[in-house]
């Protein structure tokens, strides 16, 4: 079944033509990651989804109900949250203050008690750290954090832009490992924004290659690891490589 | 061969975080010379160093061979040395023209002369104003001299960053991703532009890319840094074919 | 002749419409006492609002065209009104060398302020320049040499030797202002004003142009407070009397401010429009100084929420479409790309 | 023109001044700037304003007390109640109706805006209510306690109890409180904020209606002492800035001990330098402060571009 479905979403970023007809589907409980070089729009894909911008044409679908024009704090009370990118942990709150600020739209307190244990035997890291500030938590600390925040929303369907960013390929590890285990034992369906193609096909299912704001390759995780245009999205191609060089 | 601007062993820190880790780079005078890495390896970071915006803690940076730790970003205007930025820092509420002519501002002589409108002052005006336009042509932008900057395509505006910073006479300019959210036709167009102002003009260029069928199709050379250090460097096909830049941009291990 | 030809053909004329239309408005200024009819005492109060003009035009010069913001310039007014009351007391000089004392006094320490709050923008701007009105109304209420509350009487002004009343005093006003307008017109369309534009618009980039961000933000805040100066100078003159009573007020500094933001502080005009509205609110309401706030209060918020760049761009908007659509005409009937045209909003006018 | 307000705090007897009561009454002064200082602060962090209009919130308040105490015969605390009720449905409106339309435009906007709405206040309360002076009942004992060989204004105690029993308040708020958590979340990062799902308007909303809610409490508190007017606030406010800036405009525990340091420090100017230099001293504080530390006392460093 189809969780998410973006239809063509055009939006712009100031005075940038960022998505130029975007169409993706995300199967309820798989990981899907999107890939591209910087640029390509991957980051304003999620924060259309958030709400956070606009979409000028098309539309964004969640569990057959119609996102677009809906206020972000609707959007994840309806089960989307996010975990931005550069993790954007609140550096004056404390780690237990982050984690009940991601729980900010919900009423349930036996379930956020819950949601909380969970995130503390995800990342027992956090747990030895509630009464800090997140501001003086490490790289690797700060994104558990930022995970663990998102998750707090009881999310159906966790929006992750760059998780390995600055981080050393161990943490890139743990951090995978931990959204794996989000994506069995919670069932949570996960959106991977990454840079890191290989750490991202790794782990997700299905894949799409975006440039310049449109998808250019999608396809399962296993073939995308085979194609070159992902090499070339990123490297660029090798036959443009020009003659002048040599001069 | 004569080194146009170099930095040595540069460091700098925020906080606990390395941001640049004994950064080595020598831009050759005459050529057009890159740096890419993937996103946070310190790029800008590097690039706010060359244009002393950004303080370091170690090492050290030379333009012609000379010292050039303790001057500020004005002085550097001074120097030959014009840049610009990622995500376009214009004077929105101007024209055009005005925009060009900022990047003039070194060439006004005496400012206070200047303000009162002293005979030479005017005479300088007129010459500033002429050269300005000049600029404005050969960056096809005359037909937009007197519009408001901020209400030019991306494009447009991203070409009249480049207009400011030629007004100043430089020797070099540091462009910073200079093709950033331009669609194909305007990346192509700047790609000849930017080669046009190094082979007529005969200015070297050091640009940061995302980009990389410009940074590709345009350098003579290229830098590679990721985790704020030197990864590697060559000519194009060099760093395209070379297995540390791929894992860097690609993930550890990935086999293409 | 091609279209870069003909629109800065129309672009020479537009301005020169503009200059001649300035120099009416002063010659009419300079007429007013001429007229059947006008008495000493509506001279008086022209003076006034010559001197709130230029008040607001030393404010506006900050605020508008290099976006650092004041709340002290009562404080530049003040240094003005005594520098010269206390020559005039002392040494009896002229008024013209009053004038020029003050602003000279007030551009200096003008200069200082500049330097001191160097690393300040926005709030703390704000809050510093406050405080330093406050500073000079301490200094004026405490030191003995200017007489606190008692005040100063001054002897009647002479101009070049010649004893003026009401009415010279006005054209001497009048003719000061048409100084600082000339000043600023020539400082906004020179290289220093593209760079104080410059620095308010995109800090950093005018540093990497080369611009002197020390230089600049001091020259800016001599020149705003040099003007202010000169207009305290006339203040002080028009009375022939200054006390800490009045100048240790600061809501001075708040009226130029309003005067600046109302008229909108990026124009020319804007201080004219501004700095009479200032003055005219509370003489037309005289009898009701209440509602002379609320009004002030309801007008400020009203352009803030409907013409945010202030009344003269208000009033500017028809005149500029007028000529947007003659220059997009002259660029058309050359065949040119009607979009390039449709993009030429122009920023003439200023 | 238009400024004719007594200075804050009791008038020192004599010569013969002791430290210990120009320190005492110094802190309680200093308690009361605090609360307007803590308003500036909350509200400039969460919206980049700096409200001019805070001191009139305040100024509005103390008349809708006297009003009720004097007029009405109705008890202290529930015309304080009421009061505070009031008060914040003026922030409030202050916030829906002047300052959301324009809350995406400059700094200069916002500031200027503020302005109005206390032009505003000012004439609607001159309006009403009169400009001259006014006394407002003294619901104390006038009769100082000997503590110790230091003899101390009930009225202080009294003031100095209320400003710690609201500074408890806001502890506890901010630091237990779902809304206080977030609203502390949206003056780290309002887009962070936002994307987590928090009604970033609703606490700003929040925030202006802490900001009546301090105005109340300072307006009360502050009428015995500086008298009933409605230029009554104008000092207060502006010493409370100089105190937010001690705090960097962020901090506010900077803000509050700012308010203590310039409530004993004009005290003692005035004691021991004379009246004159009471006003003086708070704005060669600010001088001083501004040209060396340009960021706040206490090592906050600015957050965002403003």
């Amino acid at each position: 079944m189809t969780l998410l479905r973006l239809a063509n979403v055009e939006a712009n970023y100031g005075a940038v033509r960022a998505l130029r007809g975007i169409s993706i589907s995300v199967a309820e409980g798989a990981i899907v990651c999107l890939l591209g070089a910087n640029g390509a729009g991957k980051s304003t894909t999620l924060k259309a989804i958030s709400g956070v911008v606009r979409p000028s044409a098309g539309t964004i679908e969640f569990d057959g109900k119609l996102l677009n024009g809906m206020s972000p704090t609707h959007i994840v009370g309806l089960g989307v949250a996010q975990v931005p990118e550069g993790r954007k942990i609140f550096k004056d709150l404390t780690v237990i203050e982050n984690l009940q600020m991601g729980a900010y739209v919900r009423k349930d307190a036996r379930g956020i008690a819950a949601d909380l244990d969970f995130v503390f035997h995800l990342f027992p890291r956090l747990k030895e750290r509630t009464r800090q500030l997140g501001g003086t938590l490490s790289g690797g600390e700060q994104q558990m954090l930022a995970i663990g925040r998102g998750l707090m929303a009881k999310p159906r369907l966790l929006l992750l832009d760059e998780p390995s960013l600055g981080l050393a390929p161990i943490l890139i590890a743990d951090i995978f490992n931990a959204l794996r285990q989000i994506n069995k034992e919670h069932g949570t369906t996960l959106l991977i924004v990454e840079q890191n193609a290989h750490v991202a096909l790794k782990n997700a299912n299905f894949g799409y290659v975006l440039q310049v704001g449109q998808v250019a390759v999608e396809g399962s995780a296993e073939e995308l690891r085979r194609r070159k245009e992902v090499v070339e999205s990123y490297l660029g191609s090798s036959e443009q490589t020009p003659a002048r060089a040599a001069s | 061969m004569t080194s146009h601007l170099r930095c040595e062993n540069v460091t700098v820190r925020f906080g606990g975080v390395v941001a640049c880790d004994k950064v080595n780079l020598d831009v050759e005078e005459g050529k057009i010379v890159g740096l890419i890495g993937p996103n946070g390896a310190g790029k800008t970071t590097l690039f706010n160093v060359l244009s002393r915006f950004q303080p370091y803690e170690a090492g050290h940076v030379y333009f012609r061979g000379g010292p050039v730790d303790n001057k500020r970003p004005h002085d550097m205007i001074r120097l030959g040395m014009a840049r610009t930025y990622q995500n376009i820092k214009l004077f929105g509420e101007q024209t055009t023209l005005a925009n060009i002519l900022i990047g003039a501002h070194r060439l006004i002589g005496n400012p206070i002369a200047n303000m009162f409108w002293l005979p030479k002052a005017r005479q300088t005006e007129r010459t500033l104003h002429n050269r300005a336009i000049e600029i404005a042509e050969m960056l096809h932008l005359e037909n937009d001299l007197d519009t408001l900057v901020r209400n030019l395509p991306y494009g447009y505006q991203k070409r009249v960053e480049l207009a400011r910073a030629l007004a100043s006479n430089p020797e070099i300019i540091l462009l910073d991703e200079p093709v950033a959210g331009c669609n194909e036709e305007e990346t192509n167009e700047l790609k000849e532009i930017v080669r046009r102002v190094n082979r007529d003009l005969g200015i070297t260029i050091f640009l940061v890319e995302h980009d990389m069928s410009m940074v590709m199709t345009v350098c003579d050379y290229i830098y590679v840094i990721n985790f704020g250090a030197n990864l590697a460097d060559g000519s194009p096909t060099e760093v395209q074919k070379n297995p540390d830049v791929i894992g860097a941009y690609l993930g550890e291990d990935y086999h293409a | 002749m091609g279209r870069k030809e003909i629109v800065a053909a129309l672009k020479t004329k537009f301005e020169r419409q503009n200059q001649v239309a300035v120099v009416l408005l002063f010659v009419a200024a300079a007429l007013f006492p001429f007229m059947p009819g006008v008495e000493g005492w509506m001279a008086s109060q022209a003076s006034l609002i010559v001197i709130y003009i230029m008040a607001a035009q030393g404010v506006s010069l900050l605020v508008g065209y290099t976006g650092l913001v004041t709340v002290g310039h009562g404080g530049f007014l003040a240094i003005g009104a005594y520098t010269s009351a206390l020559l005039t007391k002392y040494f009896g000089i002229d008024l013209s060398l009053g004038l020029i004392a003050g602003g000279l006094m007030s551009g200096l320490i003008g200069y200082g302020l500049g330097l001191i709050f160097l690393r300040l923008s926005g709030a703390f701007m704000a809050i510093g320049t406050l405080g330093f009105a406050f500073f000079i109304g301490a200094i004026i209420n405490n030191v003995p040499l200017f007489e606190g509350r008692t005040g100063i009487n001054l002897p009647a002004s002479r101009i070049f030797g010649v004893k003026i009343g009401d009415f010279g005093f006005y054209l001497v006003a009048v003719a000061a202002l048409a100084l600082t307008t000339l000043l600023i017109y020539c400082v906004v369309r020179s290289g220093v004003g593209r760079a104080f534009m410059a620095l308010r618009d995109a800090e950093k980039a005018a540093e990497s142009s080369g611009v002197n961000r020390v230089f600049y933000r001091t020259l800016a805040f001599s020149i705003s407070a040099a003007i202010t100066g000169v207009a305290g100078a006339l203040n002080g003159h028009v009375v022939n009397y200054v006390s800490s009573e009045v100048y240790a007020d600061i809501w001075y500094s708040v009226d130029f401010l309003v005067a600046g933001v109302v008229g909108g502080s990026a124009l020319l005009m804007g201080p004219f429009i501004g700095g009479a509205f200032i003055v005219m609110v509370p003489f037309f309401l005289e009898k009701l100084a209440d509602f002379a706030y609320i009004l002030k209060g309801i007008v400020l918020i009203a352009v803030l929420l409907l013409a945010p760049a202030g009344v003269a761009d208000l009033l500017a908007r028809p005149f500029r479409a007028m000529r947007r659509r003659r220059l997009a005409a002259a660029g058309d009937s050359l065949g040119l790309v009607g979009a390039a045209a449709a993009r030429a909003q122009t920023a003439e006018g200023r | 023109m238009h400024r004719k307000t007594k200075k804050v705090g009791t008038a020192s007897p004599g010569r013969r001044v002791l430290l210990g009561q120009q320190i005492i009454s110094g802190l309680a002064s200093g308690s009361l700037y605090a609360l307007t200082a803590v308003a500036v602060v909350v509200v400039f962090r969460n919206t980049r304003t700096i409200n001019l209009a805070q001191g009139d919130f305040a100024m509005v308040g103390a008349f809708l007390a006297m009003v009720l105490i004097k007029d009405m015969h109705l008890n202290y605390y529930l015309a304080l109640a009421a009061v505070v009720v009031a008060c914040i449905l003026l922030g409030i409106l202050t916030e829906r109706i002047v300052m959301r339309p324009i809350a995406d435009s400059d700094w200069l906007t916002l500031f200027t805006a503020t302005l109005g709405v206390y032009y505003i206040l000012h004439g609607v309360a001159g309006w009403v209510w009169g400009r001259d002076t006014k006394a407002f009942p003294v619901t104390f004992d006038p009769t100082p306690i000997n503590f110790a060989g230091t003899i101390v204004s009930q009225g202080h105690l009294i003031n100095m109890g209320w400003a710690i029993a609201i500074g408890l308040v806001l502890y506890v708020f901010f630091k237990y409180t779902k809304q206080g958590i977030a609203m502390r979340a949206v003056t780290d990062d309002p887009d962070t904020a936002q994307l987590m799902g928090i009604p970033v308007r609703f606490i700003v909303l929040l925030t202006w209606g802490m900001a009546g809610f301090l105005a109340a409490f300072a307006g009360v508190l502050l009428s015995p002492i500086v008298y009933v007017s409605p230029e009554m606030m104008d000092q207060v406010l502006i010493k409370g800035y100089v105190a937010a800036v001690f705090g960097g405009l962020y901090s506010i525990q900077g803000a509050i001990i700012g308010a203590l340091m310039i409530g004993v420090a004009e005290n003692l100017a005035g004691g021991y330098l004379g009246a004159h230099y009471k006003t003086a001293t708070a704005f060669a504080m600010i001088v001083l402060l501004l040209t060396f530390r340009p960021q706040g006392l206490f090592g906050i460093q600015k957050r965002r571009e403003i």
